[in-house]
């Protein structure tokens, strides 16, 4: 196991407990982001560049948008309430 | 071909239905019911020509020694006959949904369409990743079509809850998959199965067994991961409900035991005393933890999703004996029960259509003129409580025999005959307030306080005077067709044939890899005996005697004690998506513990 | 192992964090963590470290290279894909729970109970 | 944090450092990270590269030997997508729609004129590297499904520029509908195409060309683009109901 792999782990699990312990759903998004991002890189690390490009694609454009749309519609609603 | 067909062909028909939806709004033909039937159709021809075993590999990728590189169709009795019967279920759930669904668009049809194809290819496959992509397909397909009508919040909640658990629950078999490819190497079952045959019983296969069984217990709801359930099917619309609780839940067990047989045969060889235990324990608390929940329901299709969580628990009593008549019997009996379930829920429907309510209270009586139909609901509660010679009644007595076989398994038949005893009481209950206004009208429900008002568009109001006939016509040929199955000619020998090579570790994987036909021993099934009569008479009496109990309202005489436990089981169900997923939680460290401990 | 520690990690966090959740959006991504957690498995199973750890794209190499195992990738690409789809799905939904019943906390969930 | 919430927490984190602790140990005994791939991993490999003539190995896997996966996988974002409108439009009137679009219309006009000029000029480079990324899935990393998020991703950028209108009368959410059905069909009609004409659902019936070259892989490159369209059209059509969504105020 590389040094590369061991840090890239460490990140993606930091990202993870991170994203959980973050209970601001739109600064939430962000950090889901950076866990999608080091997701990324522990792909391309473990020689998966497909997969990382998905991961990529997925994290950073179509969960970011759909979340932040989402939650633009909920604060929306709250201000019509 | 035959074999790809059957899927394609429904595949290609939801989204060709989708992709002129937009174009043609408001339109609804009978391409739908079409589509399914043509499904159904060759499904049929599939399963008259599957002799012990029909093999395809898609895209044409044969197995090279013993390595698997493509995905193939590992057809059998079982996986046919349980394909079919989705494939005729969706035939009459879509020709119901023509009178019960409000549909401004075909994306409804597509859906459904798409929702039995899932369903089909998922009883097809013999390859466990591709079993996941199509019990992926068939979960979000079913999210969907539960929460169809969105403008309610009943339904809303109900598609939630049901995402969540089952999301978390398919998250679990995943990981499952992943464990099991790196002891092994291998995705199709046949190959895992030649790979563990010999290796140690070490954790990491008994772990990824228990992962794969947690994710598919989830769908089939077995207690504790049966709380979504209820949710679900009380809300979702009719057709959609009986398609969910005739097939979904019934597939959920199917692949436990698919998997089990085919891919974990060889490792779990001489360990069948520990697993048995594990399976049919787990069955028997479904089985009373749905019977006595169904008998504190009084939301009429509730009742019905506590009644499915009840036979589930039976259905997996019988398949977990581990015994090719076991698997036969509930074999029988689940298409027995999921006749009968269909046909109660669309003589549910008549009445929800007519008068927009679905509780015992508000419907107290308000069914009088439908008599008729009365009858044949009750009909339905008998058969649910087997009496003879309808299918389940068929199919409990040959599970009966299969655990009078065994040691230390002759109390089963006194536990079917208890469970479904309450089950068939409860419905006989709610036949006799709604369709004859018997007895005291049914206490207002303390959990369920503003349904009906939830519930009034539910769905189409008609405001016809007299029932639609559209409604109760397929409800009645139901009702034949669930008789007819129970002495229809050479269907115990059929069934004993396809449950022994259901059952057969070796002659499936030899059919898989190498083309080979290996003989499969199909055990004798004996009509059922006089033993089996009388159990069949102790639970259609006891039935009779719970609906009358119900109806006198003894229930609110039990002693204190009884009612606070049933008033805390029902707190339990709690609605809570966070809730559901601890429980799941709970369950599956459950289950791999105890698994963990017998079988390492 | 480290790699299985971290994937056995990100599926018990999430599903802490989905129990524990008091927003569905919160709730949903949450679930992705958990999901995430297959990826890490299967990727981490796939990987060989004999050889290089190449990845199995021959474009730049000579055809009988050693490469690392190219089916769990595929697995883990449908995976992603599914995963996507889900959180849509699932992001829906809560649009429509805020909008009917004003609400986007899970515990107040229960119009069906008992 | 509730009472209720909080017993759930312990009692969940207890449980699951049990299984955890389970899948750790199970997890313990797997095979040395040195061990040879399995054997189908090797042949996969080997198959694809020699008897499908695609450098990318993982394409080769998803669009042919597990291409069944795939076409569950699109049905599974084409139901997805349907699923997200019917939830999101609640069944309401074609008028509604129709109005709601028109506000929505009108609330995009009040984006700063310079992000809608931006977002135009972007559209266009954008596009072009969607389609190749789309293209060259068999060759190199990338594929229908990762160029499909990146062209979705741009028509969201071109709704959001305004630059949609210039389409024409045809009203974009519809076509969105159509174009994904029409891809996930056209994904089984490959299939289908197999069946007829090789005898097997799924299997290669177009000529394979030189490896390394962008009409090398027959089928392969042919099931890129079709998800490549699915793809960009299904999450085209969530970002729009959901756009549409934020964009409206109230009901």
């Amino acid at each position: 196991m590389t040094v590369l792999q061991v840090v890239a782990l460490l990140v993606v699990a930091i990202a993870g407990t991170a994203t959980v312990a973050v209970r601001n759903p739109a600064r939430q998004v962000i950090v889901a982001s950076f866990h999608g991002l080091a997701l990324t890189i522990m792909f391309f690390v473990y020689a998966a560049p497909d997969v990382a490009l998905s991961q990529l694609t997925v994290s950073t454009i179509a969960v970011p948008i759909m979340a932040l749309l989402a939650l633009a519609k909920l604060r929306r609603q709250g201000e019509d309430e | 071909m035959l074999t790809s067909l059957v899927v394609l062909v429904p595949i290609l028909s939801a989204t060709a239905l989708a992709a002129a939806s937009p174009f043609l709004p408001g339109r609804r033909g009978i391409s739908a019911v079409a589509a399914v039937a043509g499904c159904a159709g060759l499904t049929a021809i599939l399963l008259a020509r599957t002799g012990t075993y029909t093999v395809t590999w898609f895209a044409g990728w044969h197995p090279r020694g013993d390595a698997a590189i493509g995905i193939a169709f590992a057809v059998d009795g079982i996986g046919a006959g349980l394909a079919l019967f989705v494939g005729a279920l969706g035939v009459v759930a879509l020709v119901l949904s023509a009178r019960l669904v409000q549909a401004e668009t075909l994306l409804f049809d597509a859906l459904a369409v798409l929702f039995v194809a899932a369903m089909v290819g998922f009883c097809l496959s013999g390859d466990i990743f591709n079993m996941f992509v199509f019990f992926e397909l068939m979960s979000v397909s079913a999210y969907i079509l539960v929460g169809y009508e969105v403008r309610q919040r009943a339904p809303l909640e109900g598609s939630l809850t049901f995402a969540v658990t089952n999301t978390v629950g398919s998250i679990l078999l995943l990981f499952g998959i992943g464990l099991l490819y790196n002891k092994t190497g291998a995705l199709n079952l046949a190959q895992i199965g030649r790979a563990l045959e010999h290796g140690p019983l070490d954790l990491g296969v008994v772990v990824a067994f228990a992962l794969i069984t947690v994710g598919l217990l989830v769908k089939a709801g077995v207690v504790p991961f049966h709380l979504w359930m209820a949710d679900a099917y009380a809300v979702a619309p009719t057709p959609i409900c009986i398609l969910l609780a005739g097939a979904f839940s019934e597939l959920g067990l199917y692949a436990v035991f698919r998997i089990l047989w085919t891919a974990f045969g060889g490792a779990f060889a001489g360990q069948e005393d520990a697993l048995r235990a594990v399976f049919v324990g787990a069955g028997a608390l479904t089985g009373v933890v749905g019977a006595a929940m169904c008998l504190l329901q009084h939301h009429l299709k509730r009742m019905l999703a506590f009644a499915t969580i009840a036979q589930v628990g039976m259905f997996l009593v019988g398949l977990g004996l581990l015994t090719a008549d076991g698997t036969a019997g509930a074999a029988v009996w689940v298409v027995g029960d999921g006749l009968v379930k269909a046909a109660l829920f669309a003589l549910v429907a008549v009445v929800q259509h007519r008068e927009g309510k679905v509780t015992e209270a508000a419907l107290h009586g308000r069914a009088r003129d439908l008599w008729p139909l009365g009858l044949a609901f009750a009909f339905g509660a008998l058969t649910i409580a087997s009496v003879p010679p309808t299918g389940s009644f068929l199919g409990r007595s040959i599970v009966e025999d299969a655990a009078l076989k065994l040691d230390g398994y002759r109390w089963v038949p006194a536990l079917l005959a208890v469970v479904t005893a309450v089950v068939g009481g409860a419905l006989l209950r709610a036949a006799a307030r709604v369709f004859a206004g018997w007895g005291q009208r049914a206490p207002d429900d303390p959990y369920a306080e503003d349904r009906d008002a939830q519930d009034e568009p539910d769905e189409r109001d008609g405001g016809a005077d007299r029932a639609d006939p559209f409604l109760w016509v397929p409800a009645v040929l139901l009702l034949g067709a669930a008789v007819v199955w129970g002495v229809l000619p050479g269907l115990r020998d059929s069934v004993a044939g396809a449950a022994a090579a259901f059952v057969d570790t070796d002659a499936y994987a030899a059919a898989v890899l190498d083309g080979a036909h290996h003989a499969v021993h199909a055990p004798t099934i004996h009509p059922p005996s006089i033993t089996g009569y009388l159990y069949a008479a102790g639970s259609v009496a006891g039935a009779l005697a719970i609906g009358a109990a119900g109806i006198a309202g003894l229930g609110g005489r039990l002693p204190r004690a009884v009612r606070a436990t049933a008033d805390g089981a029902r707190a339990l169900h709690s609605g809570r998506p966070t809730d559901y997923v601890a429980w799941l939680a709970a369950g599956a460290t459950a289950l791999t513990g105890v698994l963990a401990l017998v079988l390492t | 192992m480290l790699a299985y520690v971290v994937a056995v990690w990100l599926l018990v966090v999430g599903i802490v964090g989905i129990v524990t959740s008091r927003h569905l959006v919160h709730l949903v991504l949450c679930i992705t963590v958990t999901q995430s957690s297959t990826y890490v498995l299967l990727l981490a199973v796939g990987f060989r470290e004999n050889g290089t750890g190449r990845a199995p794209i021959f474009a730049d190499l000579p055809p009988g290279t050693p490469v690392v195992d190219p089916i769990v990738q595929a697995l883990t690409l449908t995976d992603v894909v599914v995963e996507a789809t889900v959180t849509a799905l699932l992001l829906a939904l809560t649009v429509q729970v805020a909008k009917r019943f004003g609400t986007v906390d899970p515990d107040e969930l229960g119009a069906l109970r008992g | 944090m509730s009472r209720l919430a909080r017993t759930r927490l312990v009692a969940v984190t207890v449980l699951l450092a049990g299984l955890g602790g389970l899948l750790v140990a199970a997890l313990a005994e797997q095979p040395a990270p040195d061990a040879p791939p399995p054997p189908s991993a090797k042949l996969s490999t080997s198959v694809v590269v020699h008897e499908r003539h695609a450098t990318n190995v993982v394409a080769g896997v998803t669009f042919d030997l597990r291409s069944l996966d795939t076409l569950g996988e699109e049905l599974i974002l084409f139901a997805a997508a349907g699923g997200v409108s019917l939830l999101l439009r609640g069944q309401r009137k074609e008028q509604e729609a129709a109005q709601a679009r028109e506000r929505a219309d009108a609330r995009r006009q009040e984006l700063p004129a310079a992000v809608r000029a931006t977002a135009a000029i972007l559209v266009g480079p954008l596009l072009v590297f969607g389609a190749y990324i789309v293209s060259h899935g068999q060759l190199t990393p990338g594929g229908g499904f990762q160029g499909g998020v990146i062209i979705a991703a741009v028509l969201l950028l071109a709704y959001a520029g305004g630059q949609m209108l210039a389409a024409g009368g045809l009203d974009p959410t519809k076509l969105l509908e159509a174009l994904h059905a029409l891809g996930a069909a056209a994904f089984a009609l490959v299939g289908l195409a197999g069946l007829i004409f090789g005898g097997v659902a799924l299997v290669n019936v177009v000529a394979l060309g030189v490896s390394g070259q962008l009409l090398s892989t027959g089928t392969i490159l042919i099931l890129e683009v079709v998800v490549g369209i699915e793809v960009a059209a299904a999450i085209a059509l969530i970002f729009s109901e959901l756009l549409d969504q934020a964009l409206l105020r109230g009901s």
